[in-house]
């Protein structure tokens, strides 16, 4: 059997034209790989959005990084003062991985 | 009045209306966005080339550089003003009165090219390089409302000042817009012919098809504005006027034909729901994207389309 | 015989066909998404304003009654027709032959428009106020088929029953369509004019492309459906049969023009598969949408394409 | 360090036109907050599926929400009878979040 | 309350040419329920890609799987030499879910 | 010189050099991905209807024929040409080499259908047939270009051998060539007539705006490149060169017309960025995709828009 390492894995809905907030965040702790998923549609305290407005200001995206509990950490440290001015919504989770010295 | 019914009852503003109505009633008709975006990059192409194409025959005139010269200080200037009463009658903070007022100085590409149109169809269709006048404005008012909403304060760096210049510089529809335009000037008229099969022919039909769906998302921001008040969407209705009527005005003293100075003031009434948006998300995330995108495309956008084309119109025949 | 080959040859069907093969020879093609609903919205305003143009010309008129009537009555009664041979025949369970038969009192508009365009090359076209039947045939069938899928049931209540009805007669299609009939209306000829280069001219090509795509699409749900028996495959090609040669003898004895009662027969006997199919996934969770995309879509739409459209034509020539 | 606290993260696969289905069922329990990310294909015990049909009948969409473990508790019970007969998949896990009083 | 039990989430990104990899070998460890999830961007140590290119060969797209345990330590066998090769980025992550049978 | 200076001022050439500025100052400018494909399977049905119009027609002639058998030959040959350059000049490995070596076998059809526009408004516009030529040429050289990669290897054996080979025989480029070729031979000129005012007027303008996608995407591509070094970059611009003229020459030596023989030069000179980049991430999932389709979207499709076209025109009209 193949072994596995723990490592976290950090998801932030964040506005489109805001997307480089993270992932500028990510590159400072040392973080350089991440993926961007769309999201369509949702709801919140602001009320509902959806992607197909003529503005994309207020179209979201997932933000997707794995990374070592270390970065995963000063990540979060980075963005946490952000989190209510720039409204990211942020999770951090475990996960196995294969190949641990990649993150 | 005659522009006032053939405008109420063109297709153009007919699909803008059922757009509207459909939203309303909760309809899920819906435009893909892909669609969306692609007839908006089409609008844009089509009418940088005629403009570049029109100025290749008339030469570059004094009236051009005139028409420039003003649309640049309206789009600077008009802010300041919105500001005003935006964070006195409106009651909004600075940051937000800010972020709202860029809107307003800055521009909105679809009204532009539907009172084209309309105008056009009236035989007073404004000047090709009305077209360049319109990519100049539109980000003026974004250094406006940014100082508006950052005066005094130490600035809260979030390491993208240069991003954001050159976002504002080089964003989609001014690079496109003047692209165009200088494709249009340096092809003629014999060069546009054999694309003008794309870029002139359906041109009317498009609009129609993409003001279907501005309907839908301006009836729907409408609906669904959680943040507007009856005092934010009265200054909604009263920038436009307010502007459109400088704008107008200032278009006949500089000596502009009929047709370009009501697109002077259609474009001073205009407010962006695109460029401008996108940039204040950046610039001031704090603000409350659901305030400005309300009240320029809910409010403003409407109102233009339907009242504001007829109303500077008739203005610009009645002084001009 | 004549129009068949030339309906078989004509640039139309064949694309068609060549979707189809390209499906079931398992080809990568594929139409994106945004593309054919953007396509499909396209085909639903030019139909609508071309159909309303033409009745501004000629007017309300009695057969434009008759039709309207004629169409209600058979959406709302061929599933009641369908469900008899879908539980018994074809063996469905109460909600899958409810389901089912919903989708073939309604009807297709992509059928619809290759039947007209067909029918105009014959010098048949049916008569402007056909596109209102083709929208007021869309949603009685849904009630029918509900009523049958759930007769002597306590409703499983999602809580939805409001937003069904709502989704019913507010669908995209239906307000799209009667939207723009009624701009084609009130347009009229001289208001189309300028946006009959988009709407009128390329229609045909534009339906070209959009049926290379119900071919593909067509070919892989019937080389991907898991749910079909040889006697649904069956009924799929006889309801059609019986329900057009109903709709073009009704058409004939109300006293429609040739190309109309055909165009009634072709109507009668499509199947929905974009407002039913959604609307029974809402109504009915528990029913297989394999089943009713497949028999819709994968068996019917192209036996209707292929053969249908110019059996109804003969048909109507033949009585009318 | 910022400091974090337990949180649940459901995702429900649903049908586009039973979307309202998961909504619903969450915001009778107080969840208010959701977001939609698309799902471009799929296979399972009913064949394969993918987005680019003309019926969007069968196209598919992942709810994710952000929820305190009463409600997501409330919210999994409220839809365990409908997973058979709407064909819901839903799954649950533990992620970290940092304004935990938002959920 | 309803019963959850637990099993394995995996999250596997891939080029979307290279997609029947996964969903191949899925099938043989007896995995065949799977959705594909569009990605729009992502960076790493390859640089940057986003989904607008002409060709589709950089596209990639989310594969995930819930599985039992078994089954999906197979599939991480089974993968494990292709990670690199392929350059699939794999996580695997507890859930609970409810009908536990159905994995 | 002519040819040069009329090439760099078509609007054709201008948007696409308009799409490479904006990438190359990092505009967001950006056309969304589903119309971009949409746009591309217009073009592709387009020039198959054009093509098959055009031979049914002419009929089926020797030069067909001819034409045929040299573009197989050059799709074949061409890969063991590039095959050595790039593993000793350009030092890469026997995998990236192969990878590399199968593109500029293959061949690009926006190349093929810009050459064509800027031929025919140089009144040499290259013969129907043309067009299957193009689709011969697409996947003989990933066969080539795999034998080269593999040579001497077991097989790492993916199980999908089979897949491969289906993929590469029946993707969608191939099939949509072929199919609306087929269309065209057997719609004829009648038939097409109702469908040109999609496939045929609006084409040059169509072009535009997806050269400018174009000139977007092998820019940004050229931009963010990290695997490219000079040697590569030399190899992309000294391959069309070459196979252009050996392709030229061919052409005229086989008694193709001017402009054909000029197409043959851009067929054989163009590399593919569509079909063998994704037949190559699936057949070789160890080659490096950044570095072929950096040379061939990034170098020699920009160098063949703007040299290569004019270059072959005038080789052909020079030996014609
Ligand atoms: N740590 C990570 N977290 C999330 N996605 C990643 C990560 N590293 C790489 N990726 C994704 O995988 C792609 C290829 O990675 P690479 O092979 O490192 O260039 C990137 O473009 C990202 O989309
Ligand atoms: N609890 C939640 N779970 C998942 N997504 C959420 C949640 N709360 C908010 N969102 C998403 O974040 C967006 C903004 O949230 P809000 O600022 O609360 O309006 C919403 O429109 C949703 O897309
Ligand atoms: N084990 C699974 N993991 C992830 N997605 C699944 C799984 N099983 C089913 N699905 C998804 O749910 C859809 C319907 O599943 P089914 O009802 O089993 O056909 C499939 O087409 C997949 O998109
Ligand atoms: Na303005
Ligand atoms: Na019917
Ligand atoms: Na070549």
């Amino acid at each position: 059997m193949v072994e596995t390492v723990t490592r976290k894995r950090i998801e932030i809905l964040v506005d489109k034209p805001l997307a480089g907030v993270p992932i500028r965040a990510a590159a400072d702790v040392g973080i350089a790989g991440y993926s961007l998923v769309p999201v369509q549609s949702g709801s919140g305290r602001h009320g509902n959005w959806r992607n197909d407005r003529i503005s994309g200001a207020e179209n979201k995206v997932l933000f997707l990084t794995i990374a070592s509990e270390d970065k995963a950490d000063a990540l979060v440290d980075a963005l946490a003062p952000k989190l209510d001015s720039h409204s990211l919504l942020l999770t951090v989770s475990d996960v196995q991985v294969v190949r641990g010295e990649r993150f | 009045m005659d522009i006032v019914i053939s405008t109420l009852t063109s297709p153009v503003i007919l699909f803008f209306i059922l757009g509207m109505l459909a939203a309303f009633a909760r309809s899920d008709l819906a435009i893909p966005e892909a669609i969306a975006k692609g007839l908006s990059l089409y609008l844009m192409a089509a009418i940088g080339l005629k403009g570049g194409v029109a100025v290749s025959e008339s030469g570059f005139t004094p009236e051009l550089a005139l028409a420039a010269a003003a649309g640049l200080a309206l789009s600077f200037v008009i802010p300041y003003f919105a500001y005003v009463l935006l964070t006195g009658f409106g009651k909004l903070d600075r940051v937000n009165a800010g972020a709202v007022s860029a809107h307003y100085g800055s521009v909105s590409v679809v009204t532009f090219v539907t009172a084209s149109e309309i105008f056009t169809g009236q035989s007073m269709g404004p000047a090709g390089y009305m077209v360049a006048v319109l990519a100049l404005m539109e980000t003026p008012a974004i250094i406006s409302g940014l100082m508006l909403a950052r005066c005094g304060e130490k600035r809260d760096d979030n390491g993208n000042g240069g991003g954001l210049m050159h976002e504002v510089l080089l964003n989609a529809s001014v690079v496109l817009l003047m692209g165009s335009f200088f494709i249009g000037l340096i092809a003629g008229p014999t060069g546009f012919e054999p694309i003008a099969p794309l870029f002139l022919v359906p041109f009317t039909g498009v609009l129609c098809f993409f003001l279907l769906d501005m309907g839908l998302v301006a009836a729907r921001r409408l609906v669904e504005a959680k943040a507007m008040t009856f005092r934010l969407t009265t200054l909604g209705i009263l920038f436009p006027i307010v502007n459109g009527t400088i704008g107008t005005v200032l278009g006949t003293m500089i000596g502009l034909d009929v047709g370009s100075a009501a697109a002077l003031g259609v474009l001073a009434a205009s407010a962006s729901y695109i460029a401008v948006p996108a940039a204040m998300r950046m610039a001031l995330p704090e603000a409350d994207p659901g305030l400005y995108l309300s009240m320029s495309l809910g409010v403003t956008f409407p109102f233009n389309i339907i009242f504001g084309i007829p109303l500077f119109a008739a203005l610009a025949q009645a002084i001009g």
